[in-house]
């Protein structure tokens, strides 16, 4: 395998982990439901993305093709990820979890301000 | 590795079990569900762990896992998931003729959706 | 093999006689007796080699793994009571064709009849042991029938399970004897037994052994502590009592000991055991017959007595006593048996058996009256009679006994004081019955019964003249063979004559006669001082009394550990378990010689988040929800886990049950508490969590003491044929679709079965349907989510694509129907989710019972079709048929198969969920309660 | 390079799903531990991902996209189950 390729191969799966923990860290360290939302659904999933990069050139230059799977995985994430965001944020919404001082919105008051 | 395994499928079995052991009906089919695992991964690894490929012939150098416990395992878990089912359901029925989901049967006297 | 037969024509001829009672009384007398008939006639036929000294043994394999087997013996011993079992029987069932009313079910009669005689046949044509108990409980079971034969009778009935309760008893303790007779010569068979007798008496659970089997023996018996059933036995009809109760069931424990005479006696033990026992038995027999006022108690307590009388020839142990008993074993049944029948007789006739209301019956039944006379004559020991030859060899036996020292004189005393009561009852028998005044308080007339019921007795009591007379000459040949096979040796010199000159065994004779007759004369005193000093001696009371208790004590038993509590059952269960596994690994060497792999960060990682989740689980299961978040995260790993040790079909079969079962509960939950109580006690927290440590902790040394050992694996064939032979190369989808395909079938039709079972259960369930989440919050007005239906929809089709690639590779990569399967119910029930069941149902108008059904279906056909080709079913075409065209349709086939499978578990986990999820349509909210 | 990679992106991944369990037993509401769940099911797709470098083999794909998939079916029917409480209606 050409080291070129080698190369960018290591660095998107380590932009890639990287990214993913970057959202996990968010989702453990920021204050509340609604801030760490950020976290995982953005970073994490631009972190998965990441891997499949390298992992497509990996593959690709190794003479099996393009795989079927990593498109779909791509596609299923970055279809569903926002879904499952928007699911969530409602039913945080919903259940009108307590927020910080920051955060503002429609629906989503500091807990004493709750009606 | 082994102990690892080991002490992983141990925890599972105590964890399944202690629920097994409550009152009411969601934590024994909780409880059960977390025993079929500690079970389903215990029949997997009497085929070994060690790092061989999977049981697909041509991928690999030709050491294959053996696929024995796996089809097993593959059986067992849908099995299983149809006798979680199937005591869900009785969980559900007796809740509808008891007002109770105590495993017992006894009325419950917080009333039911306490 | 026509030994079998013998058995075999009465214990499958049972069935004919409640058949041939549709022919009438007679007919069904004639088939048991054509039966008993011909099954005698086989016998005879074998006797005469038995007479020239052969043993005829027919072996055929049974169970030889534990040493039982169908081998059958017949020697001097067997070929003796065979024919009295046949010869008496006989003369019963003509016996009572007369006696039974016309109300008696007779066809049962005599169905159990010929059935308790397969029995006792079989008891004492066994060659095998253990085949010999299967026949003794046999005998237990169908002597309890027959004595419970007039089951209106609440004495009848108790009689029954006094009698089985205590020699069903016995039997348990002599199966334990005979698996440590077994255990002790290494075979059940009796021909290596009888040849161990040093090798039994020198081994140190010689006393163990006999004690066990001897406790069979006696209770079958009636011997003395456990002979207070026979007495109760009575309740039966007449001719049972005869045939059970005088001639074979209760000689079956005698039996036993002449057949185990060579290998157990012998020994001071054995003397002072069975000897004693005898004794005992002997003396109390006699005693209690006199005091009897109903003509069966009497013959019942003589019974006893002689039983007891036979025990202690036995129990002597000398060649001689041996021969004796068998002689007396011959006589006691001939005169017993003819004396019960004409109890019966006379039952029959006057209507009672009391002995203070009969009397003068010589005037009204001459004939029965003087065939009584003899047979008590011979039950007395009088001189001419059958009696009298067995009870001077056994006089004369006690006179010898050893074993005694110094006390060598009671034996002989003891002997004398019996056959002095036995004479004493033996004249009250004949005078309280057919002389003096009377009868009292009859309703009828009594006359002579019906010609044939009294040739039996006539039959019998010439038999007791006949040998009594001419004994050289009629049974010498029988007890000869008889004796020689109890002995096991060379048999002792011994005289049949009537006259040994004048000694002290006719000596002993004259006094119990001369005794007997002053005793009976003096017996209205006797009477008054008996009533003084046993006024409470009734063991039928005490055996009530302890069964009740019994039944008592079982009942709190019972209460105790099934008090209706499941937890508590879940409890009791893993608490046995847990002895049961911690004992046998309790200091067994857990690690084996494997060596260990390294653990990778990651895999730590991994069982960490494991470890960690499912304690979670565990510590916040009351609140509901958040238990089943960590409980997937439990299952998310363990697919992984999967994945990490080279299992990607099982990780995907996980992962794809794991997201039906979450949705499954979640179903649930919403018709379920949303927190559990706090209802358990400290305690028992603490004792469950021990319980769980302790089952955890053996599970693990269990998993681990596996781990380090090495893998023999018996995969090879399937990993070698996988490819050649089933076409596919995912061998675990080839195993599951074509080398064990029936198994796959079968599970299959199992998940359907729970799929149609939850159907069925959930039909008709109302369930009141929570207005507000578990903190009384009230639920969003949005029902279905604009965001999601729409993205949704578009997903479908992509993941049915993606579960048709996993069907259809299945075979070759990871995937395959179970899978594919789930993968399509669960895009199915985003659906549900996302876009509601009316939705749903509108585009997609699958009946789910007839598509699970239709899987099953296909499944099986595809198996038929192998049928098609001349090969059993489900069998791999592929494999046989060499035709390169054939061999893709193998392939084909493998596929319609996995098709199946895909099918059930579509059509099973829609049914499921579906109609889970359908019970909100039909449930009415209910009022909120706080 | 990649043989110091991937044990570096291993590595990292395993600190992200230690970071995803802190918060899904934490909490302290469910949506957090909800959204920890979600985290956890995707980082398993990029953790399968590295594997599948790591051990050259494509034959454990299928599980990332089942994962892909179940992930999202689990969260949106949890999520449903907080706003309605009946998922299927």
């Amino acid at each position: 395998m050409e080291t070129i390729i080698e190369a960018l191969v290591a660095l998107f799966l380590l932009i890639g982990a990287a990214f993913a923990l970057v959202g996990s860290i968010g989702l453990a360290k920021l204050p509340d439901f609604f801030m760490r939302l950020h976290g995982p659904t953005k970073a994490t999933t631009l972190g998965v993305g990441g891997m499949i990069v390298g992992s497509v050139l990996y593959f690709s230059t190794r003479g099996e093709g393009l795989s079927l799977h990593e498109l779909l995985v791509t596609l299923f994430l970055f279809i569903t990820a926002p879904v499952s965001a928007h699911m969530l944020a409602k039913a945080a919404l919903h259940l009108r979890l307590r927020t910080v001082e920051r955060t503002r919105g429609e629906g989503a008051l500091p807990r004493g301000d709750a009606e | 590795m082994e102990l690892l395994v080991a002490i992983m499928i141990g925890l599972l079995t105590a964890c399944g079990i202690y629920l097994l052991l409550r009152a009411r009906t969601f934590p024994v089919i909780m409880g059960l569900t977390l025993l079929s695992y500690a079970v389903n991964l215990f029949l997997f690894v009497m085929g070994r762990i060690g790092e061989s490929q999977p049981a697909v012939i041509g991928v690999g150098d030709g050491q294959y896992t053996d696929p024995l416990p796996q089809a097993l395992v593959l059986t067992a878990i849908v099995i299983g998931f149809a006798m979680t089912a199937f005591v869900v359901t009785l969980a559900l029925r007796a809740r509808g003729e008891l007002h109770s989901d105590h495993v017992d049967g006894d009325a419950d006297p917080r009333g039911p959706g306490a | 093999m026509t030994l079998s037969l013998i058995i075999f024509l009465p214990l499958l001829g049972a069935l004919l006689p409640p058949l041939f009672i549709r022919l009438g009384r007679t007919a069904c007398a004639w088939s048991a007796a054509l039966l008993a008939g011909t099954a005698l006639a086989i016998l005879l036929y074998h006797s005469p080699a038995v007479f020239a000294g052969e043993t005829l043994v027919f072996t055929q394999p049974w169970l030889p793994a534990l040493g039982l087997n169908f081998s059958l013996r017949l020697d001097g011993l067997g070929l003796l009571f065979a024919l009295l079992i046949l010869g008496i029987g006989l003369l019963i069932i003509l016996y009572a064709r007369y006696y039974l009313s016309e109300h008696d079910p007779m066809g049962r009669f005599y169905g159990m009849l010929l059935l308790f005689m397969a029995a006792m046949l079989g008891i004492v044509l066994s060659e095998n042991l253990l085949l010999l108990l299967v026949f003794w409980e046999l005998t237990s079971l169908s002597s309890f029938l027959l004595i419970g034969y007039w089951k209106h009778r609440s004495d009848a009935r108790q009689g029954a399970r006094m009698a089985l309760a205590i020699t069903g008893g016995g039997g348990l303790a002599m199966l334990a004897g005979i698996l440590l007779l077994g255990h002790i010569t290494g075979s059940y068979e009796l021909s290596v037994v009888l040849a161990s007798a040093e090798l039994i008496q020198a081994h140190a659970l010689y006393p163990v052994t006999l004690a066990l089997i001897l406790l069979g023996a006696f209770t079958k018996s009636a011997q003395f502590p456990f002979h207070f059933w026979l007495p109760h036995a009575m309740a039966a009809p007449t001719p049972v009592s005869a045939y059970l109760h005088s001639a074979t069931m209760v000689k079956a424990g005698v039996f036993l000991l002449a057949r185990l005479f060579p290998a157990l006696s012998g020994t001071e033990l054995w003397f002072f055991l069975v000897a004693g026992t005898g004794t005992a038995t002997l003396l109390l027999g006699a005693y209690h017959a006199l005091f009897k006022h109903d003509l069966k108690g009497l013959l019942a307590y003589s019974t006893v007595s002689h039983l007891g009388l036979i025990t202690l020839l036995f129990g002597i142990g000398t060649p001689l006593a041996a021969v004796a008993g068998v002689f007396h074993i011959i006589n006691h049944a001939t005169f017993k048996a003819s004396l019960f029948m004409a109890a019966g007789i006379i039952d029959h006739e006057t209507g009672t058996r009391d002995m203070r209301r009969l009397g003068g019956l010589w005037r009204f039944m001459p004939h029965t009256a003087t065939l009584a006379m003899v047979a008590a004559a011979s039950m007395a020991g009088v001189p001419l009679f059958n009696g009298f030859l067995s009870k001077e060899m056994f006089f004369a036996e006690t006179l010898h006994a050893g074993w005694m020292g110094e006390w060598s004189w009671l034996l002989p005393l003891l002997a004398t004081l019996a056959a002095l009561f036995s004479v004493a009852y033996s004249v009250r028998f004949i005078h309280d019955v057919f002389f003096g005044t009377g009868p009292r308080d009859i309703t009828r007339k009594p006359h002579e019964p019906p010609r044939y019921m009294k040739v039996p007795v006539e039959v019998l009591v010439a038999l007791c003249l006949l040998v009594g007379i001419l004994p050289a000459w009629t049974v010498a040949p029988l007890l000869a063979a008889a004796a020689a096979s109890t002995v096991g040796a060379e048999l002792p010199y011994y005289s049949l004559a009537i006259w040994h000159g004048f000694n002290l065994p006719l000596l002993m004779s004259l006094i119990a006669l001369a005794g007997g007759v002053i005793l009976y004369l003096l017996r209205f005193r006797l009477f008054a001082l008996h009533d003084r000093i046993f006024p409470l001696c009734d063991a039928k009371a005490w055996f009530e009394c302890g069964l009740a208790r019994t039944i008592a004590v079982s009942h709190q038993l019972t209460a105790w550990l099934e008090n209706g509590s499941l937890q508590r059952y879940a409890m009791l269960l893993v608490a046995s378990v847990l002895i049961v596994i911690g004992t046998s690994l309790w200091g067994t060497t857990l690690t084996g010689p494997v060596a260990m792999g390294t653990v990778d960060g990651v895999t730590l990682t991994g069982a960490l988040v494991l470890g960690v989740s499912a304690l979670a689980t565990v510590i916040w299961h009351r609140r509901r929800l958040a238990a089943l978040v960590l409980l997937s995260v439990v299952g998310l790993v363990v697919s992984v886990a999967f994945v990490r040790f080279s299992a990607p079909d099982l990780a995907l079969t996980q992962l794809s049950v794991e997201m039906v079962t979450i949705l499954l509960l979640m179903l649930a939950l919403y018709f379920l508490p949303q927190h559990s109580p706090a209802e358990s006690s400290t305690a028992r927290r603490w004792r469950d969590g021990l319980l769980a440590a302790g089952a955890g902790l053996s599970v693990a040394a269990l998993a681990w003491g596996v781990l380090t050992r090495p893998l023999e694996t018996i995969s090879g064939y399937f990993l070698e044929q996988s490819k050649p032979g089933g076409g596919g190369s995912n061998v675990v989808n080839v195993i599951l679709v074509d080398f064990r395909g029936f198994d796959t079938l079968g599970e299959i039709t199992v998940l359907a079965i729970a799929a149609f079972g939850i159907y069925a259960l959930l039909q008709g369930l109302r369930l009141p349907s929570p207005t507000t989440d578990g903190e009384g919050r009230p639920w969003a007005e949005d029902r279905h989510p604009l965001i999601l239906s729409a993205v949704s929809r578009p997903l479908l089709p992509l993941a049915l694509m993606v579960s048709l690639y996993i069907l259809l590779r299945g075979h070759n990569l990871p995937g395959g129907g179970f899978i594919a399967g789930l993968v399509t119910a669960v895009a199915l029930i985003l659906q549900y989710v996302a876009s509601g069941v009316v939705w749903t149902r509108e585009r997609l108008p699958f009946d789910y019972i007839k598509l699970t059904a239709s899987g099953v279906l296909v499944a099986t056909l595809t198996g038929v079709a192998s049928w098609w080709f001349a090969h059993p079913f489900l069998t791999s075409t592929f494999e046989y048929v060499q035709l390169p065209l054939l061999g893709k349709f193998e392939l084909a086939s493998a596929m319609v198969f996995d098709v199946g499978v895909y099918l059930t578990v579509v059509g099973s986990t829609l049914l499921i969920l579906a109609n889970l999820g359908k019970l909100t349509l039909v449930s009415q909210p209910h009022e909120e309660t706080k | 390079m990649l043989a110091l990679a991937i044990p570096i992106a291993f590595a990292l991944m395993s600190l992200a799903l230690l970071l995803n369990l802190w918060r899904v037993v934490r909490g302290p509401d469910l949506p957090d531990r909800i959204l920890a769940l979600d985290t956890l099911y995707i980082n398993s797709i990029a953790l399968l991902v590295l594997f599948g470098i790591h051990l050259d083999t494509m034959i454990y794909f299928e599980v990332a996209l089942l994962i892909a998939m179940m992930g999202f079916v689990g969260t949106v029917a949890v999520a449903k189950y907080l706003l309605r409480g009946d998922i299927i209606e």
